[in-house]
């Protein structure tokens, strides 16, 4: 099958702020994306878990495939977004197989 | 004294508090009980639904006492009053940032609506009445104390993301809508609609309340262990004086729109109470740079058992004495 | 006349629907307030299982009437045959395509089961009886309909996924397995068996319904405000035109059977209704190029309250006429 | 005799069976009905809690009747020397590796709460009291099994990982502390504490063991399914006759210490079942080598429907025959 | 430690087709596979979030770690459940240290 | 916007292992991952699902992000931890932007 390169961009960010990072990728032409819910952490603001929680508390993680030319304009909302909060942004290389779509 | 004293350990070994202690011991002790989110969610909606939806059947029944209006209008004063008086006292007492201290600030400005469960059920096992829509006051309590939290900050240089739907997220919060939607549809449908659903609300409702606070003691003991650094000294100390004074203006208010003994000592219990799901939620938006973890372990770890355990029966022993049985 | 209106008004104040309202207004509004899913489907697991024991309960006390299996017929002849009407309506009035129309009219054939259950409430609220066994007959009802939508697009040439396992997956879809083996239990224990648990199943039913109807409001509210472009003119006016046309269909066969009031209006409720639960599930594996937001808006969004609403009270209001009281 | 028949009969008939059967049919048919993680744990804290502040309560009506601590030292020297007869009948009926054998014969030292609360159930039904305090002794037999097998295997050079907080997990185990915490509050607020809550803990719980049982069958036949190869032969035989062997030793335990008719019953449950939450997890920290899919489907598909189907009757009738009624 | 190269794939896929999903990925050898819940997310078909949904609705993300030679038998068994569906395909190169699982 | 190289490390493994692994991770100088909750899987052990368990059964997904200098000390601590259990464990490369923070 021919595969094409993309980028697969993984935002784990706090609930909280799910719809504003989705509203700021949306408005950077980014379409497509993924959320996966996440049971707990650790990072530089200590050790948390969502069990027992009611609030919105916790993180999620947002994945974005995307093509790589399409990268740096997802950067920039991704990261008007998380700037000032905590969580995590990575970005690795994969290969997707229906190029159209992203 | 000897009545209120009684009193007092009658409260005390209530299963509802006991359940609380439960929690609390098996999370410093670290065993791995735990309520998955989804009921504790799913429990946290069961209250605040029969809660709002009892105290509109209340104010169906009774009629409104002419006090509504003034009733919430206080509620709103307090809730933006108070974070004032809490910032202050905070730069006073402790280290803490502007920011942080703000942010702990709002969290006592705004209300704890299971502390305010506990105290109606103590008044209900006392036979004291109060007004029904003193949930609608709760309601109402919960935002201004982020207004004015913000106000604080901006006015000290501190950078506040006002992003457009913050306001659209605070007012517009799960837990206020289903309290006042409930409270609108118990009005609404009045001890008829009571009659239909009340083996779901009222039976069931003190047992459900048990395994919340037990949960909630587990969250909270999870939190004192991982946040033991941090809140010590005049943070604790805070924790510990706030709901004092906090209790001490609701009291105030209560005599001034002349609520019931009842409602005199839920509006202390409002006013002393400190919030640790929608003000939270809105801290992390607007002021991201605040650390959660001193708000949400005073509030929960510190304020919420001293009300559950000491200040529910002393705010009524002081209510009485001051307003008359 | 002036009792229907009475009724309508009566059904519409009570506390189901407006928890109904209250979720569909919580989510036009963008409010967060949500239910988890792990609550929501513990819920539907709940009120399937209540109202199957509860029925087959009620076939143990009085008996079979003997129309047990005449019902079970007609209602699969109802399943499979409302597709076609659906289908040709669709046909004529919007620009649906052949596989959007075919999935929109599978959802119409088959039953909702919550639609059901809120008219038994209404008719148990007005005193009047229905056969036990309906609730078998809502079962038989969930599947046939699919099967006439995927004779219907095969015949128009249209591709299905007829994968090895979709029939048993639509058979022994949970919600059917749930429905007919509590319906057998309660059959099986009786009386006896519904006091053994009565206070589990009867008791708090009516208070889990309305939490379970504020969170389909706020599914459905969800999907209105996502859908709004998609589901108007045309298409709109089917979700209002075709649970009267379903109606008309269970009418006749409920007089054909010679069911009682109770039971005809039953019978033209879970005609006039639709799926929103096995249907889409079977429509998306076998039918992966039909447009699920058509369906699941029209079915939840638009005939489920109108169901609810204003259905319920005049599909009893019509049955009483036409049947006698 | 016939009592005893009619007895089982009616047992196999009841609700709580029915559901587990139903259950079971459903997974073995490969029908997609599940019960959502949440729930399910939900269910069983819920469970835990009712029953272990039943318990308590009944301790605080009744007194302790002078046997509480001899009961207990029972209960633990039960768990204990259990798994030495079940892990030589394993090592003598069946080709299972030490390891294997060992972390069997765990399980069946430890206990199921569920066989003990639908044991209870049958006794409540039958109007035949007991020692209120056997729930302690449950949380007392749910660990001991453990430290057994972990010494057997070192005792046969298996590698044991004891890791630092090993034993905090077994004896602080979520399940273990809600037992004996809801016991204790039973015991501190007593009849009073329960009527408080007693709308929420009593009424309803057959209702939920009910579904709780339905979701223990969908489990026990996924599990039977998928490990239809391992388990057979020899591994099928010990399933069914481990016991009657451990029924055996409670009814002498029970006869030494003289409990009560229904406390003999319930001491020979505890011995008869084997434990399908805390010991699988224990196991799986200590004894990763060991195939978890044996032990579960020999505890949850094989033990625990004989229990709860031909089990209980038969311990009754045993126990009726040789403590007298 | 030694590294052994491996693909690690992730078909992100609605809840109903996940057992074909894994009957398929059987059928083409591959015996392995991790399922992670998905709460919401958006693509060509609209936006989506699991909350207080009740049925079988809703997507699945499906993990699969393969050695590289068998990534087409993978790709050929998933596209052909995948294709007509709703959902995205996508694969990284990673590396895994007991190869003698895969 | 400047990226860093980092390494994904992916870490399948038993509930009841978690809080051993994250305390190995933490022993390692790793401070920072993020768990994912896991609904199922199939492999050398067979299948299994989350529906309807009680206990704390199940998989859970472990996410660290770390500078690359930094894998073989986690890899070490992980497999003390994962070498006898079910479970799998593998390594992707990746890019970071704020480095500081791993
Ligand atoms: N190095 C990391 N690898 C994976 N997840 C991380 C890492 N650092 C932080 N996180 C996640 O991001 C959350 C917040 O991190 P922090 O802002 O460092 O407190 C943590 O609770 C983790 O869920
Ligand atoms: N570019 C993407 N990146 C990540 N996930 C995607 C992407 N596109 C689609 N998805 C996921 O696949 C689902 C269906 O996508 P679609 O078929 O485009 O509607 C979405 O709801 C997302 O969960
Ligand atoms: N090749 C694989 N790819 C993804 N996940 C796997 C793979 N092999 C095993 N797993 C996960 O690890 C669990 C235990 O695997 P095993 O130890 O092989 O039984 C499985 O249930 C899956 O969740
Ligand atoms: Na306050
Ligand atoms: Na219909
Ligand atoms: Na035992």
């Amino acid at each position: 099958m021919e595969m094409h390169a993309a980028k697969r961009v993984e935002i784990i960010i706090e609930a909280v702020m799910e719809t504003r990072l989705t509203e700021a990728l949306r408005g950077a032409g980014v379409s497509g994306y993924t959320v996966l819910p996440v049971m707990g952490g650790a990072g530089r603001s200590g050790e948390w878990s969502r069990e027992g929680q009611i609030g919105r508390s916790g993180m999620v993680a947002v994945v974005c495939l995307i093509r790589p030319e399409r990268l740096d304009g997802l950067l920039k909302a991704a990261f008007g977004v998380v700037e000032r909060h905590i969580g995590v942004v990575s970005i690795s290389d994969t290969q997707v197989v229906r190029a159209e779509r992203f | 004294m000897q009545d209120i004293l009684a009193l007092a350990l009658d409260n005390l070994l209530s299963p509802i508090i006991l359940c609380f202690v439960l929690g609390l011991a098996a999370a410093l002790a670290r065993s791995d009980l735990a309520f998955p989110e989804a009921v504790a969610k799913g429990m946290s909606l069961y209250l605040l639904f029969a809660i709002g939806f009892k105290g509109g059947v209340a104010v169906a029944s009774n009629g409104m006492s002419g006090q509504l209006g003034l009733s919430l209008l206080f509620g709103v004063i307090l809730s933006a009053l108070i974070p004032f008086v809490a910032f202050a006292i905070l730069r006073a007492m402790t280290k803490l940032s502007v920011t942080d201290a703000a942010a702990v600030a709002a969290h006592y400005g705004s209300i704890s609506i299971v502390t305010f469960v506990a105290a109606s059920s103590v008044l209900e096992a006392q036979g004291i009445t109060f007004e029904g829509y003193m949930v609608a006051v709760a309601a109402a309590m919960e935002a201004p104390a982020i207004l004015s939290a913000l106000w604080l900050i901006s006015r000290k240089g501190g950078g506040v993301d006002q992003g457009g739907h913050l306001w659209r997220e605070i007012l517009l919060n799960g837990s206020i809508v289903l309290l006042v939607g409930a409270f609108l549809i118990g009005w609404i449908t009045g001890p008829e609609g009571k009659a239909e659903i009340d083996a779901f609300i009222t039976a069931p409702f003190k047992g459900v309340l048990c395994l919340f606070l037990l949960d909630m003691g587990l969250v909270a003991g999870r939190g004192l262990r991982q946040a033991r650094g941090e809140v010590r000294g005049g943070v604790l100390a805070f924790g510990l004086l706030m709901p004092l004074i906090g209790a001490g203006f609701g009291l105030a208010a209560a005599a001034l729109i002349g609520l019931s003994l009842g409602g005199a000592v839920l509006m202390m219990v409002l006013s002393a109470s400190a919030s640790y799901i929608a003000v939270p939620a809105a801290m992390r938006v607007a002021l991201p740079d605040a650390n959660p973890a001193i708000s949400l372990t005073l509030a929960l770890g510190i304020t919420f058992p001293f009300n559950l355990t000491i200040g529910i029966p002393l705010y009524l022993a002081v209510a009485t004495a001051i307003l008359g049985g």
